[in-house]
């Protein structure tokens, strides 16, 4: 029941938005003026430089996009970009300097909790909105000024519940990298793992940068699970399924990803079977998207937080024209319903925020490799392929953190929940 | 746990940290800083293979031979150009020089090449199965490699007249002066043969792996650890502080600590205790702060002419 | 192999400063030192001599608590030594200088010299912060010690030059400025005139004169240059392959055969 | 206007923490020649500490003064294994060590909620004054220790061990004494830096802070403390004042982002090449005969 409206919601949506974008680029056929400038911090150098620049390939995908249906109030939109360098003090810098020097009204960036934390603070501090993609459950507790376009790392009770499902496991691994998101999503796995009868064997969290994985998977592979999860982004993709390869798995069906993308890039046979979730993989938009994103940059891209990035420049420009406004608390207030009406590249396209600004659910593709190319991928005796992870009380009633919001809360509200700080 | 494949996964990580290891120990010894852009020359080797290899079309051994020979000249032009200066100014000074070096080479690769892995043109197998482990060809070319550097190294320093030269000039540069030694030429050979080398071992370890600008930087502190573990300025301390690491980092992580700790009686902890993975890079930092406060100059002692 | 020790304490001399007994030492097999015993008498200059490699430095190192003996014990102004650590026997009195100067080379002349200063207390920080004006006054006092100090070794000109910059003979001159700076009752002073031009090392000796018949320090000086050893030494032990093979006044000592075999060069296989 | 005035306040607060750090490192390298390779680590733990402490309730400057302290403990623990060990040995020794506990911040979870981090929710008033204040005043009193007896001592050490314990000077002692003022100015450092970010995380501790607070000692000159506080000025200018070049020239962000860093490493090795002894190199003594 739930689902459906859901699902039609999303519909009704996308709808709106594609009149809305096609009524806008009749309109003006490009945005004239001078352009407003949105800021941008994101890891293009450090250990996060892979992600970091698919991230910003994508913004600056939906930045054209958006000049082209008509821009900003009419004015262009203009990313200035600020390297994080993998650093928190460097992070920090940047922010200091988007929201003083550039005055930008919204920063978009993130990826590495450790470094979105504390830029969100700095943010919240100067009432500057805060777009992120980094999942770690501590955003929420930041300030009302910090959105998430990419879902919490409690959204990791999805992937459990697949390959439960899918492999009948009764005992399950994970191997996650050894950051904020890694070693939240491991948590979250384990409880799930044990809340849903499955053993859990261990949780191996990995040096992001490593060059050797063979210990950590020979002791993976040792202790024999059903089933193996995984959380593995950039690089490291490659030389984990090349050692894992080497190392005589050549099929990879036990194997379930958080991140499918991430190996999107490889060759065939590391990845034969592989299952896991994926973001852009359902409608007509997400497939468009791939298309330009080859399109335009000759490659695809190999971290999931590329579709949510992409998002997240619609939602602050659609949250800009709902506010007719510079002015950043207009802006937050309109971001609520912006990203409400939106329909997005990841997940369903539903990418509405709860009360705190993250994503109130998490819509995944299950799906798996075949020739090397992400493909749809049913449960047996399930006709559907979408996973939907929404916070639930034991009656199956949404909670706060799982009720989409269709207009800002106010300001008392806001004042309460963030009290604590 | 298959204790074969954790020895052959010991062996090999122990030959991949044991290649860079080498040269930086006896580069360490002669030209008496930490250089930060070793590594770094490692990772511009690596690349400039690809660069042959992927994007010319060259032979792969041919690439090999020539991005060696390369690097090494491009560790004489570093001498010639940045480092011979430093002649006077102490040890710290060039080190944070190398510091700045390493910078511009890593970042000035992200600059060429982009932040994605690049891989040679070669098909990757499942290994060779060896007793139940597996062990692939590029491995195998690795361990061939690291042995036959340590004895050519070995051979060398013993036998040649400029491996004398080099020990003297290790050992005590102005006594080497006095005798005759050219040290000018030896401190030359030793950045042709050190940068030439790390362009090796950086090679061997992209085709066992993957190469990207970032190769190095996470490479450079472990093979601090292991030059400093054995002792700076030997070979052979180089080779046993790649040893130990190598297999502390395998073996430390296959062990179940369980009985061990419950003979003392200190804990219960049931049938089984494992480290957990993410303490794996503790397992290099526990053994320098060991080995270091037993042997304050690493396992291999200086000698003292 | 030589027994006697003249130095022995007979009753009516007065009791030397520095007894050393049956130190040996070996390091692996190369035994450095056998049984070597002598004494410092308080107040006056005693020579050691010997061959390269016959074991001096390696006896002042032990002496100086650098390294540790194999066996022997060591007394210094009737405490006992041995096993000490080093910066506890500097503080004591006994202070050494080394046989190529070194340390203190980033730090000027001046500096060297109030560095030298005994009495761990104005130099520890806590003390320092509360007992500020005192040592504000002794640093007064200090630094006005240190310029006689530098007047008396013709080091004026050069007080506020780098020691690292100064010739291998004014160093030598600077290691005796810290022995005049410490206070030390005892200075065990290693090849100081070794590597000095001869006006140099006028100027060396006549300092050492300064220091021992004006300010009464006792020495133990490792010397090969017999004229100096000649000129202020009073007793000189002579040491060859680790142990102590004649001793007694100079001139006694630059006759005795056994001496003249091992200076002379002549074969001498048969000693062993 | 106003906003500038306060980005100009961010960047001299940011710098006045990194320029404590860097004094801190320079009392050990530049005056007693003890490699620190792990100095992020006293900022680590000072920052977690004033996390940990305000956590629990307590006054903002007792934070302060329970981070100095137990980074001073953790620089005696540090000063302990020092020995008569070899300078770069030690530095490898102090930089594992700071590896050792960064790590055990970043996979306990029980003890400051692992690689997530912790918030510090509290300020005190006039925050960049009291930051700059402070600076000045550490500036003070590190003047005033180059400048005495200690000082004296701790750079014969900075020379080898031998001379000054041939000199009856208890070198441990003396390094231990180092190590604790070092650590408990590194440890102001980084309270402020917790309070300046409102957050800590492990990933503040990584190795390579500590090499930029070496090339801030010693691009600035080590053993002159106008020296460091010039060196820590010019890296920040090279890190943020590069940032601006976005605005001037016109390239894909992604290949400026790593050009900025070719740029930077440049310039540091450029001074390296010209002034090996730094911007302001140090100076000599002069007493009056």
């Amino acid at each position: 029941m739930e689902r459906l409206t859901l699902l039609r919601r999303a519909l009704s949506g996308a709808i709106i938005a594609l009149g809305v974008v096609g009524f806008a680029s009749a309109a003006f056929s490009a945005a004239k003026g001078d352009p407003i400038k949105i800021g941008v911090i994101i890891g293009l150098t450090g250990p996060n430089a892979v992600a970091g620049n698919d991230g910003l390939a994508a913004m600056q995908l939906a930045v054209d996009e958006v000049n082209a249906a008509g821009g900003v109030m009419g004015r262009p939109l203009e990313l200035i970009v600020e390297d994080n360098e993998g650093r928190p003090k460097a992070g920090v810098e940047a922010a200091n300097k988007l929201a003083d020097v550039d005055q930008v009204p919204v920063v978009i960036g993130g990826y590495s909790s450790a470094i979105a934390l504390p830029v969100g603070l700095v943010l919240n501090k100067k009432k500057v909105v805060w777009v992120t993609d980094a999942t770690t459950n501590k955003l929420k507790t930041v300030g009302p000024y910090l959105f998430n376009t990419a879902g919490i790392a409690e959204q990791a009770v999805a992937l459990v519940d697949f390959a439960k499902a899918d492999s009948g496991a009764k005992t399950l691994s994970g191997l996650f990298q050894n950051n904020p998101i890694g070693q939240d999503r491991a948590a979250v796995s384990e409880k799930r793992a044990k809340e849903v009868g499955v053993e859990w064997n261990h949780s191996m969290l990995y040096q992001v940068g490593a060059k050797d994985f063979r210990a950590e998977l020979t002791k993976l592979l040792a202790a024999k699970p059903d089933a193996i999860l995984t959380d593995i982004y950039d690089n490291d993709a490659q030389i984990i399924q090349r050692q894992l390869y080497e190392m005589g798995v050549t099929e990879m069906s036990m194997f379930y990803s958080y991140n499918l993308s991430a190996f999107a890039t490889l060759p065939p046979k590391f990845t034969v079977g592989m299952k896991g979730l994926s973001y852009a993989t359902s409608g007509a938009r997400a497939a468009s998207f791939n298309e330009k994103f080859r399109e335009k940059f000759g490659r695809i891209y190999t971290d999931a937080w590329a579709p949510p990035f992409y998002d997240a420049v619609w939602i602050v420009a659609t949250a800009m024209n709902l506010a007719n406004s510079l002015d950043s608390t207009e802006i937050r207030n309109a971001m609520w319903p912006a990203a409400y009406r939106y329909n997005g590249v990841s997940g369903l396209g539903d990418k509405g925020f709860n009360r705190w600004g993250m994503q109130h659910a998490d819509q995944n593709a299950q799906a798996s490799f075949k020739d090397g190319k992400i493909q749809p991928y049913f449960v047996a005796g399930s006709a559907n392929n979408i996973l939907i992870f929404r916070y639930e009380d034991a009656n199956g009633v949404p909670t706060a953190d799982g009720i989409p919001l269709a207009e800002a809360p106010s300001e008392e509200e806001l004042k309460a929940l963030y009290s604590g700080n | 746990m298959n204790i074969v494949q954790v020895l052959v996964n010991s062996l090999i990580t122990s030959a991949e940290l044991g290649l860079i290891a080498i040269g930086l120990s006896m580069t360490f010894s002669i030209l008496r800083f930490a250089n930060f852009a070793h590594v770094e020359s490692a990772v511009l080797g690596a690349y400039l293979v690809y660069l042959f290899n992927v994007t010319l079309g060259w032979n792969f051994a041919l690439s090999i031979l020539v991005s060696t020979l390369i690097l090494g000249t491009v560790g004489l032009a570093l001498h010639r150009f940045i480092f011979r200066r430093f002649a006077n100014s102490g040890d710290i000074t060039p080190m944070i020089a190398s510091l700045g070096l390493a910078i511009t080479i890593r970042h000035g690769i992200q600059a060429i090449w982009g932040p994605q892995h690049v891989v040679y043109d070669y098909e990757v197998l499942p290994g060779n199965k060896i007793f139940g482990a597996f062990i692939t060809d590029p491995q195998i070319w690795i361990l061939i490699t690291a042995v036959s550097a340590m004895v050519g190294f070995h051979c060398l320093l013993q036998y040649t007249r400029i491996g004398t030269a080099m020990r003297a000039t290790a050992a005590n540069v102005d006594l080497a002066q006095a005798c005759s030694i050219d040290t000018q030429k030896v401190i030359l050979l030793v950045w042709f043969i050190g940068t030439g080398f790390a362009a090796l071992g950086g090679i061997l370890i992209g085709w066992d792996t993957q190469v990207d600008p970032y190769l190095g930087f996470n490479l450079v502190i472990p093979i601090f650890c292991v030059v400093l573990i054995g002792g700076v300025g030997s070979v052979y301390g180089a080779i046993i502080g790649s040893l130990i690491v190598g297999f502390a980092q395998n073996f430390g992580l296959a062990f179940n600590y369980a009985p061990l700790i419950n003979l003392f009686g200190l804990l219960d902890l049931g049938d089984r205790f494992d480290l957990p993975a993410a303490y794996k890079p503790a397992i290099t930092y526990m053994a320098v702060v060991l080995i270091l406060l037993i042997r304050p100059t690493g396992i291999i002692r200086k000698e003292v002419s | 192999m030589y027994n006697g020790d003249s130095a022995a304490p007979s009753p009516g001399a007065p009791e030397p400063l520095l007894k050393v007994r049956n130190v040996s030492k070996a390091f692996g097999g190369l035994r450095a030192l056998r049984n070597v015993s002598l004494s410092a008498a308080r107040g006056k200059i005693t020579g050691l001599i010997g061959p390269n490699g016959s074991g001096k430095s390696t006896l002042f190192e032990i002496i100086g608590g650098f390294q540790k003996a194999d066996q022997g014990r060591i007394e210094f102004n009737n405490v006992e030594i041995d096993g000490l650590p080093p910066y506890k026997i500097g503080h004591l009195g006994l202070l050494r200088t080394f046989q190529l100067s070194e340390g203190g080379e980033r730090m000027t002349v001046l500096e060297n010299l109030l560095a030298a200063v005994s009495g761990q207390e104005e130099h520890r920080l806590v003390r320092f912060m509360l007992r500020f004006p005192r040592v504000m006054r002794e640093e007064a006092e200090n630094l006005e010690k240190a310029k006689d100090v530098i007047q008396l070794l013709g080091l004026r000109r050069e007080a506020n030059e780098y020691a690292g910059n100064l010739s291998g003979g004014q160093r030598k001159l600077l290691d005796l400025g810290r022995v005049f700076m410490s206070g030390a009752t005892l200075c065990l002073l290693d090849e100081p005139t070794a590597g000095v031009n001869p006006t140099l090392v006028n100027t060396i000796l006549d300092a050492l004169k300064v220091m021992n018949l004006e300010r009464g320090i006792s020495m133990l000086v490792v010397e090969h240059n017999m004229r100096v050893v000649s000129e202020i030494c009073e007793h000189v032990y002579v040491l060859d392959a680790g142990a102590v093979i004649s001793d007694g006044p100079p001139e006694a000592v630059q006759n005795d055969e056994q001496v003249l075999e091992i200076y002379l060069g002549q074969d001498r296989t048969s000693a062993e | 206007m106003e906003q500038l005035i306060g980005f100009g306040i961010y960047l001299v607060t940011v710098t006045c923490i990194f320029a404590m750090l860097a004094m801190s490192l320079d009392l050990q390298v530049g005056a007693c020649g003890l490699m620190n390779f792990g100095q992020v680590v006293f900022m680590m733990v000072g920052a977690y500490a004033t996390a940990i402490a305000a956590n629990a309730g307590i006054n903002p400057y007792a934070c302060i003064v329970i981070s100095m302290a137990v980074a001073a403990l953790l620089g005696v623990v540090m000063s302990l294994t020092v020995k008569n060990m070899g300078g770069t040995y030690w530095g490898i020794l102090s930089l594992s060590m700071a590896e050792l506990i960064r790590l055990v911040f970043l996979n306990e979870r029980w003890l400051a909620d692992g690689a997530n981090g912790l918030s510090v929710l509290i300020t005190i008033p006039y925050f960049s004054l009291t930051v700059v204040v402070s600076t000045l005043f550490v500036i003070l009193i590190l003047r005033v220790i180059w400048l005495s007896p200690f000082g004296r001592v701790i750079r014969m050490i900075r020379e080898g061990d031998r001379l000054p314990l041939a000199l009856g000077k208890n070198v441990l002692l003396f390094k231990l004494e180092t190590m604790a003022i070092g650590g408990a100015i590194g440890g102001l450092g980084g309270s402020f830096y917790a309070l300046l970010n409102s957050y800590i995380s492990p990933d503040d501790g990584l190795p390579i802070e500590t090499f930029i607070i070496w090339a801030m000692v010693v691009v600035g000159g080590r053993g002159n403390l106008l020296g460091v506080v010039a060196g820590t000025v010019f890296i920040q200018i090279l890190f943020v004042g590069s940032r601006f070049l976005t605005h001037i020239v016109d390239i894909d962000a992604g290949v400026l982002a790593p050009l900025r860093f070719v740029l930077i490493g440049l310039l540091i090795m450029g001074v390296m090449m010209f002034r090996p002894q730094g911007l302001i190199p140090e100076r000599k003594r002069v007493y009056r005969i």
